[in-house]
């Protein structure tokens, strides 16, 4: 109906009217002004809402109107203008409320506001153009529009800085024009058509079409922020926060990547634009600019200047989808689109509402903030975690788009630069949520707006939770039909014909719930701003009620397999016989602490922050036991990791931030290599889960570097000897009963992620099992000899718990060398990891205990030491006769099998180096009332460890074992030979060498230094130098302008003037006789 | 043979007769009908073109050899109306202009004679199809434009006036020599009998060279542009805004009219690119030097010299596609109703400020917010941002050079687009600063100069969208050729 | 070589010589001299023009030339008002270079 | 040196517009040389305009059109003058003659002021018939008032007067509204209703003439108004 046609234009008139209407009022109309605002905005809601369900029901929108001979003024609304369009209107919406908060007493409010909606109309223009001539009309209508924003506040900086971007954006009109118009000569006015209207010309057009499309991509790129034509961005970061907001995370920068967007797929053509061979270079310009950026925001100290160079590297993460011309790339590259606006508005209103509730403008001032805004940096650590790409946030679904389209189009090398951009992310993200969590503030903060009861103005505060909500459930509703990704794919399927990987089946029951999902998720962050006072007691004394309730299921449910569809990626979790048993361990190994705690940390300042972590992480660790997919286990793996970092910073102390970078730094770099493994692994079999991935994954081309992956990935958690150096100095300096569970079961994830991953018992990797063999070996020797030289108890542990790991190891390795004997060692290897997790977590326990109750903690702890070296009769002797048994039947060579006995012995002078550390050194353990809990859950501890072997019947096999004379004398020489040595060595601990806690991380510090010295010569390298515009700025031109001065003054008398005419008579006459 | 041909020319020179019997009592009432029923015939006129397409008109009833004949067609017809509606507007505009700047009354008593004499010039030089004529309507319209400049009496603006009128008047003399020839030669002055008779001669290349010389005189092309800063900048707002819009289009409208009937099959491209080096020049010259300027309106003028270097870029384009006139045409007009708004927001400054400095605009004065906005709109048309006249031409003149492979003229565009960028941006970058001002004066700017000027800046920047009906007007009569 | 080209050629020279006036000189007042030497010199042309081959010159001609004679006139009365005007305000402010 | 420099530069320029008048005679050489056929045409039709002298014909008839631009033109030189004018103290310039100069001023006044009349008259009468017309005869009119205004029988007024205005306006206004008017007598613009063409063209060319002459005056005087009282102010 006629409906149809005039739907685009009154989209673009909408906000175009309001924006002339708003010109007319006075600033001091604000209810007037308000009320037009806000209709403008939601009567766009809902006609967009309309237009979304229209495209679906495949209808066609145009608008058409004729306007140079040839040439029409197209808007047309498909569904790739759409998903720009809804996300400009959101955010508009979100926006335009921030701002009237933001602006509240400034000067020239009508201006701004008309502007505004005059750019959001443009930015609507841009979305619906039809063809190359109204998108070049709407990309300049932008930057007129968006130059008052810039230069809103007046100041002589801001000034400064319009007139940079101004310049920046004029000039990018100019390609702009010249290649559209030569374009248009070549084929005349075309619309946007599904794959391209340039592949029908002959071929002594492509050089032309080459510079053409250069010229185009070089005008768009400087809106993108391309490296060489990004100079404006940081620049233009003088403008007010709303406007950098929605200029820099939505319209100005998106204007010029949807436009490229258009150009690569709607004007060219793909596989036109491969066979022009001019993919690569897009390429390459693509990965510059990510790496680029990111290396810029590392240096930057003013947060907005930093989101600015970040904003730049993100938006090239759509460029580089664009230019891999890939079905995987182009959805991750849409999608970004839209996350990546979700989740830099939310920093910018959090940057907005520090400057503006706080006067913050620079990240150093930023300590201590989490404290005193709450809610604000609660979405902004969302959005960073987002942009860094870690799993439940938009980001992720992105990087993992990005990645399989990377596999899927073989450039191998653009993953090195997905993942140094990352990893870049963190190092300059993660400082800023660690000054705002976890440091003190340094005295306290200008207060800007009156106090009020919440952290500042409603209007401020609402829209950056709305967007991080928004952003946090795309990101964890992956597969929700109405989220971006469903309209992509569509997109994708309908408009270029790509065949579709992972077909949405659409029905009601997923549509819905992502609405309820947002509300929930919405109403549980108001709910948490509103109690925020008595959370810390709820969260506090919830947190073992909670692991009991886990506790409970391993042990009374059956299995079960639960599938959650719209989560994730299709989430699965279920319990089964093989991950049962260590369900139950983790469970009551978290409780224990958790209990521990009550009275451990009940006196301990950021209480609230602590009992955050400490839940998260529990959860981190039982999800990677019961999840089933993939992206689910990287998921729970990632929380994890970033979880147990907030425990081991928990007390601020300069140690600890140092051993939380080096745990960071080495975890990410792990995390990232087993995602890399899994994009590998799901790029080629195209199967998310796990078990029928552990089956085939030797199977897969290229899967040396893939195990390699694996290895390397989940041996820094488990602590192989390189990998090992965050362990000794992340688990000590963490509170007791986190680094009681850190080295307990945390530490075992490594080895879990081994046991579901590696074809244990199906096929036969002989490289691989010498390899775990010989590893496991020689870091259990190497981590004992070097736990003898340390002082601090806590370390010693630490120690031992790498050198045991290394024993199990050797477990793994012996698996894979004799499949046929994977059930038997998998259950001595289970039996081994209990055994360790619940010895060496009560003997941490037992360190944190009071020292006024000396009496009873040195002789439990000489207990458990006993029983961790493997004393006869106790479970550590059943386990290691258990192992050496398995070494027999799997023929390992003979002095292996004599090493592995010789572990006891150095096990056992490990337990008494730290022994004596304990009687010597007494701990400044907290004085506070009653140790009660710690006595319970430490006894608890103990009696499971010592009563476990006998209840648990395994079979009956190895007690049988244990209990012949052979076996308890073979358990019993090496301990009384240790204890003789260590008696006799340790008494003078003088002249044991001194051996730096982190051993090897002198290697790694030496890695970063060299990084950080590459990164500070980047930072100044000539590009930054040459400003686009030196040559145009007018100073210059004024300095050149002395020598025409003279010309001028000349030119100005007659005898010039009448001179011309008589050369030009003669000229023009004289002409005619050439002709 | 209906008289409507000739009302545009009588009624505009019947008000200015009766304004100048009135002297004194000229008062809005009397402007407002003069005003009204000048625009009002040119409109009747058009309302009749466009019914009954091109008109001839014998004057006096004689025939095309002996008497002469006035000839409407599309291209004098939307000349006609795109005049008149600036001249309606910046009557309105000057009424309450010399009220807030208190002028002389002896100021006014001449000026809304000029202007109405002024008018009438302008619509009997689209009219005429005879080329004496055209002689003497080009002496109407310097010796009107002259006195107006002079109104300003300061020594600068008489000095700059007499400068003015000894150019002009030599370029009308040349062009009578041309006349002369074009006479002796082929015995006839109508337009229509010559573009039948005139061949290839030694006497048709010189009565062309000396014409085109006379009409680049008068327009102010490159070498003679020198006369026009002084003149429009000394010369009161509203004046300077006629001439800069408008009285220098009269001879660019004779060239363009002869270079399509006359001089049609004897013109060589040497002349056409002579002609167009000569624009590229003027638009790099005359942008570069409106950079330095720190006085706004010799920015302005500046900048009309570097316009008319655009318009001069289409010769050597129309040389063998001579639709592309329709879009010179369609650029001019646009530049004078940009122009004109940016003279009268200049008026709007002059009227706060005694003298127009660039630099003392630093603090945005509270009156002057509205101009600001109307400075921008127009600045836009002369950027050449998108929808706007001048980017219109600015598009066309890629396109035909991209197509007719002449890549010169290109790269003069994208200096010249980036240089008026810079000088626009240079006022512009004014409107935001800070600074406060406390001004209790009642504010001298009226609600009607402000309507004025913005009517005049919107139409310049939306003339992109009706520029396909403005194709079809300049088609009646197919001045072009088919 | 009729006699009246004769006159055409006069015409021509007064022409130059009016044109070269105006370009040379550097007082107001030999400008307004040049133009009215321009002003004559085309006039001179066109009545030779008008008048050959022994009829009595073409009456077209003579209408042309009348108009433009008084033309001329009022152009050369405005130039000297406006000189006039320029020595009224004196040579107080600095001498304008022409 | 700079003197050297400039004899060169005038030199060049010399040779430069010889140059010009070279070409210029060589066009003008090319001229074809019978009449052409369209003054052939005006010399026979000129009994239709009712006025004998060709020329005359041409001027109102024909060329009519031009005619009114032209006496346009003079109009609003008059008004250019009246605006730009001078200052009050330099309406008595030097070259005045004194009041009582008896020899000269009075009886000059007395004897040519009735010729230069009777002579403007019959210019004006003459020009239907002979070379003539109302330029002419305006001319001898403004020679009368600036003959008037020397010997101080005339005074230079600032002051508007309504008089002056409608006597500056008088002749293009008539010119146009008879010219106007003729339209609806089903005539073309500027064409006279044959019987009374004589009538109206006199009355035309009176107008012109008596406007003309106070334009003269006005131009020279630069005054607003002239009157023959001695004003104070």
């Amino acid at each position: 109906m006629i409906w149809d046609q005039y739907l685009p234009l009154i989209m673009f008139l909408i906000s175009f009217v309001v924006g002339l209407l708003i010109f007319c009022i006075s600033d001091s109309q604000h209810r007037l002004r308000i009320f037009l605002n806000l209709i403008g905005a939601i009567s766009k809601l809902f006609l967009i809402a309309y237009m979304f369900w229209g495209v679906y029901q495949e209808h066609h929108y145009e608008y058409r109107l004729p306007v140079f001979p040839g040439i029409d003024f197209v808007l047309a609304a498909d569904s790739l203008s759409l998903l720009f369009m809804g996300l400009s209107i959101l955010l508009w919406l979100l926006t335009t409320i921030y701002a009237i908060g933001y602006l509240e007493h400034s000067p020239h409010q009508s201006r701004f506001f008309a502007f505004f909606s005059l750019c959001v109309s443009s930015t609507m223009g841009i979305a619906m153009a039809g063809n190359l001539f109204t998108l070049f009309l709407f990309y300049e209508l932008l930057t007129i529009s968006t130059y008052p924003l810039v230069v809103h506040r007046g100041t002589e900086k801001a000034l400064e800085g319009g007139m940079t971007y101004i310049k920046y954006a004029l000039t990018a009109g100019i390609p702009c024009l010249i290649g559209i118009v030569w374009l248009h000569t070549l084929t005349g006015d075309r619309s946007f058509h599904e794959t391209g209207y340039l592949s029908s010309l002959g071929e002594e057009h492509y050089t032309a079409l080459r510079i053409i499309f250069c010229l185009l991509v070089a005008g768009f790129g400087v809106k993108a922020a391309i490296v060489p034509l990004h100079g404006w961005l940081a620049k233009a970061m003088v403008a007010p926060a709303p406007v950098s907001a929605l200029l820099h995370a939505v319209a100005v920068v998106k204007a010029g990547a949807f436009a490229l967007i258009r150009l690569v797929y709607d004007v060219y053509g793909v596989s036109f634009l491969q066979n022009l061979g001019l993919d690569f270079p897009l390429l390459c310009l693509a990965s510059l600019t990510i790496i680029y950026g990111s290396i810029c925001a590392l240096r930057q100290n003013d947060l907005k200047k930093c989101l600015a160079f970040s904003t730049v590297s993100q938006v090239s993460y759509i460029i580089l989808g664009i230019s891999l011309f890939g079905t995987l790339s182009t959805i991750g590259g849409v999608v970004h689109l839209v996350h990546q606006g979700l989740m830099k508005i939310t920093m910018f209103f959090g940057a907005g509402n520090l400057a503006e509730t706080l006067g913050i403008h620079k990240i150093d001032e930023m300590d201590g903030v989490g404290r005193r805004m709450p809610g604000t940096m609660i979405a902004f650590s969302v959005a960073a975690l987002g942009m860094i790409g870690l799993p439940p946030m938009a980001g992720f679904v992105t990087k993992w788009y990005l990645g399989l389209g990377v596999l899927e189009s073989g450039s191998y090398w653009v993953i090195a630069v997905l993942l140094s951009s990352s990893f870049l992310n963190c190092a300059y993200f993660l400082p800023i949520l660690y000054r705002a969590w976890f440091k003190k503030a340094q005295g306290d903060f200008e207060e800007k707006k009156e106090a009020s009861v919440w952290e500042t103005s409603p209007a401020l505060l609402f829209p950056p939770i709305a967007t991080a909500t928004l952003a946090f459930s795309v990101g964890f509703m992956v597969y929700s039909s109405v989220g971006p990704l469903a309209w992509i794919k569509m997109l994708a399927n309908r408009e270029y014909g790509y065949f579709m990987v992972y077909p949405i089946p659409y029905n009601l029951t997923l549509s819905n719930n992502i609405g309820n999902f947002i509300l929930f998720v919405f109403v549980l962050s108001t709910l948490l701003l509103l109690l925020r006072k008595f959370l810390d007691k709820v969260l506090f004394f919830a947190l073992p009620f909670v692991c009991s309730f886990f506790l409970y299921l391993g042990i009374f449910q059956n299995d079960f397999f639960l599938d959650f569809p719209q989560y994730l990626f299709g989430l699965k979790i279920a319990i089964n016989p093989s991950n049962r048993i260590f369900v139950i361990l983790i469970s009551i190994l978290w409780t224990a602490s958790a209990f521990y705690s009550y009275s451990y940390m009940s006196h301990t300042p950021n209480r609230l922050r602590y009992s955050f972590c400490f839940l998260l992480s529990f959860l981190g660790n039982l999800g990677i036991v019961l999840v089933e997919d993939i992206p689910g286990f990287y998921f729970c793996y990632v929380l994890m990791t970033f979880a147990a970092y907030g425990l081991i910073v928990h007390d601020g102390t300069k140690p600890s931030q140092k051993a939380g970078i080096v745990y960071l730094v080495l975890s990410i770099l792990g995390e990232s290599m087993i995602l890399v493994g899994f994009l590998w692994v799901v790029s080629y079999t195209q199967v998310m889960e796990i078990a029928q991935i552990s089956s085939i994954i030797h199977t897969l081309p290229g899967h040396e570097i893939l195990l390699g992956l694996f290895v390397v990935g989940f041996g820094i958690k488990m602590g192989f000897v390189p990998l090992h150096v965050w362990l000794p100095l992340a688990h000590p300096c963490a509170p007791t009963p986190a680094s009681a569970v850190l080295s307990g079961s945390i530490i075992k994830a490594g080895m879990f992620g081994f046991l579901r991953f590696l074809p244990l018992g199906i096929a036969e990797l002989p490289v691989l099992g010498t390899v775990f063999v010989f590893w496991g070996l020689g870091t259990c020797f190497y981590a004992a000899l070097v736990g003898c030289t340390q002082e601090k108890p806590k370390t010693i542990l630490a120690y031992s718990s790498i050198s045991q790991m290394g024993l199990a190891a050797m477990a793994l390795g012996m698996i894979l060398l004799k499949p046929e004997l994977s059930v038997f060692i998998q259950t001595a290897l289970a039996f081994f990891l209990v055994h360790h997790a619940l010895v060496k977590s009560s003997l941490f326990l037992g360190v944190g205990m009071p020292s006024s109750a000396k009496k009873i903690v040195l002789p439990g702890l000489a207990l458990s030491a006993l029983m961790l070296a493997g004393f006869p009769m106790t479970s550590g002797a059943f386990g290691k006769t258990f192992l050496k048994n398995c070494a027999v039947e799997a023929q390992v060579s003979s002095w292996t099998i004599f090493f592995m006995g010789i572990t006891s012995f150095t096990t056992t002078l490990l337990m008494s180096r730290f022994l004596l550390q304990i009687k010597e050194k007494q701990p400044v353990s907290h004085e506070h009332s009653s140790a009660l809990w710690q006595f319970i859950s430490w006894g608890f501890l103990i009696i499971s460890s010592l009563l476990f072997p006998y209840c648990f019947a395994f079979d009956g096999h190895p007690l049988k074992l244990a209990f012949s004379a052979k076996a308890i004398f073979s358990s019993l020489w090496p301990v009384l030979a240790g204890a003789f040595l260590a008696w006799f060595f340790l008494r003078f601990p003088k002249k044991l060498p001194k051996i730096p806690e982190g051993d090897l991380l002198y290697i790694w510090e030496a890695f970063a230094h060299v990084f950080f010295k590459i990164v500070k010569k980047i930072e100044y390298h000539p590009v930054k130098k040459w400003t686009l515009f030196s040559m145009v700025s007018s100073e210059t031109l004024s300095k050149y302008s002395q020598i025409p001065l003279s010309l001028e003054a000349r030119l100005q008398s007659f005898s010039i003037a009448i001179g011309f005419v008589v050369f030009l008579f003669l000229g023009l006459f004289f002409s005619f006789f050439f002709y | 043979m209906s008289h409507s041909m000739i009302f545009p020319v009588v009624v505009p020179l019947f008000s200015a007769f009766f304004i100048f019997a009135l002297g004194n009592k000229v008062n809005l009432l009397f402007l407002l009908f003069f005003s009204l029923s000048s625009l009002g015939s040119v409109l009747f006129l058009l309302q009749n073109t466009l019914s009954s397409g091109p008109l001839k008109y014998h004057i006096a009833g004689w025939g095309a050899p002996l008497g002469i004949d006035l000839y409407n067609d599309g291209l004098s017809m939307v000349w006609m109306v795109g005049t008149s509606v600036i001249f309606f507007l910046i009557l309105l505009y000057s009424h309450s202009y010399w009220k807030s700047k208190e002028y002389p009354q002896k100021i006014k008593n001449a000026f809304y004679p000029l202007v109405f004499a002024l008018w009438s010039g302008m619509n009997a030089l689209f009219l005429s199809s005879d080329i004496f004529n055209l002689y003497v309507t080009l002496e109407v319209l310097t010796l009107t434009a002259v006195p107006m400049v002079a109104l300003s009496n300061k020594k600068a603006a008489v000095l700059a006036s007499l400068r003015y009128l000894i150019i002009a008047v030599t370029g009308s003399l040349l062009y009578l020599l041309g006349v002369a020839f074009l006479y002796v030669g082929w015995g006839t002055l109508d337009i229509s009998l010559l573009t039948k008779l005139v061949t290839p001669s030694p006497l048709s290349w010189g009565a062309l060279a000396l014409m085109t010389i006379g009409l680049i005189a008068k327009t102010a092309l490159f070498p003679f542009y020198f006369w026009l800063p002084p003149a429009h900048s000394q010369a009161p707002s509203p004046v300077s805004a006629i001439l800069s819009a408008l009285v220098i289009k009269g001879p660019y409208y004779i060239l363009i009219r002869f270079w399509n009937t006359i001089f049609l099959n004897i013109q060589n491209p040497m002349i056409d690119y002579l002609l167009g080096f000569l624009g590229a020049i003027a638009i790099l010259w005359g942008a570069f030097q409106a950079l330095r300027q720190d006085r706004l309106k010799l920015l302005i003028a500046y900048s009309t010299v570097a316009q008319i270097g655009y318009l001069f870029l289409f010769f050597p384009l129309a040389i063998n596609n001579r639709n592309i006139w329709e879009i010179a045409i369609v650029f001019a007009l646009a530049h004078a109703f940009a122009k004109s708004a940016l003279f009268l927001v200049a008026g709007n400054i002059l009227c706060l400020y005694e003298k127009d400095t660039i630099s003392q605009l630093e603090g945005s004065h509270p009156y002057l917010g509205p101009s600001f906005f109307i400075f921008g709109l127009a600045g836009l048309s002369i950027m050449g941002i998108p929808f706007s006249g001048g980017f219109v031409g600015k598009w066309n003149i890629l396109y035909t050079a991209i197509t007719t492979q002449q890549i010169g003229w290109i790269l003069v565009v994208i200096l010249g687009s980036l240089l008026s960028y810079a000088y626009i941006l240079k006022i512009i970058k004014y409107s935001f600063s800070q600074k406060q001002w406390q001004e209790k004066k009642k504010n001298p700017i009226t609600f009607s100069m402000n309507f004025t000027a913005l009517l005049l800046a919107s139409i310049s920047f939306i003339m992109g969208f009706f520029f396909l009906s403005i194709i079809h007007l300049i088609s009646i009569g197919s001045p072009f050729g088919e | 070589m009729n006699p009246n080209m004769l006159y055409v050629m006069a015409g021509i020279v007064v022409l130059c010589i009016g044109l070269e006036g105006i370009l040379t000189s550097k007082v107001w007042i030999k400008k307004i001299l040049g133009l009215n030497l321009l002003g004559t010199g085309v006039f001179l042309v066109l009545i030779a023009f008008g008048k050959r081959s022994g009829q009595e010159c073409d009456p077209i001609m003579q209408s042309l030339v009348l108009t433009g004679i008084v033309i001329s006139v009022s152009v050369t009365a405005l130039a000297l008002a406006l000189l006039q005007k320029i020595v009224s305000f004196g040579s107080d402010s600095k001498e304008e270079k022409t | 040196m700079t003197n050297e420099r400039n004899i060169a530069t005038k030199i060049i320029v010399k040779f430069m517009f010889f140059l010009m008048a070279l070409t210029l005679v060589g066009i003008a050489w090319t001229a074809p040389a019978e009449n052409s056929y369209i003054s052939q045409a005006a010399t026979h039709r000129v009994k239709e305009a009712g006025v004998e002298s060709p020329v005359t014909a041409v001027l109102i008839h024909f060329r009519g059109y031009d005619t009114l631009l032209e006496v346009t033109v003079m109009f609003l030189v008059a008004i250019g003058a009246m605006a730009v004018g001078t200052s009050k103290e330099d309406h008595q310039p030097s070259l005045l003659i004194a009041p009582d100069e008896k020899l000269l001023a009075k009886p000059m006044i007395r004897i040519l002021l009735p010729v230069m009349l009777t002579v403007s008259i019959y210019y004006l009468w003459a020009g239907a018939k002979k070379a003539g017309g109302a330029f002419q005869a305006g001319t001898i009119l403004g020679a009368m008032g600036i003959m008037l205004f020397l010997a101080q029988k005339l005074y230079a007024r600032e002051k508007e007067s309504v008089l002056w205005r409608i006597l500056l306006v008088s002749g293009p206004f008539t010119f146009l509204t008879v010219s106007f008017i003729s339209i609806f007598f089903d005539n073309a613009f500027l064409e006279y209703p044959q019987s009374i063409n004589s009538q109206l063209i006199f009355i035309i060319e009176t107008m012109v003439k008596i406007s003309t002459g106070a334009i003269f005056c006005i131009l020279f005087t630069r005054a607003r108004s002239l009157s023959f009282l001695e004003k104070t102010q």
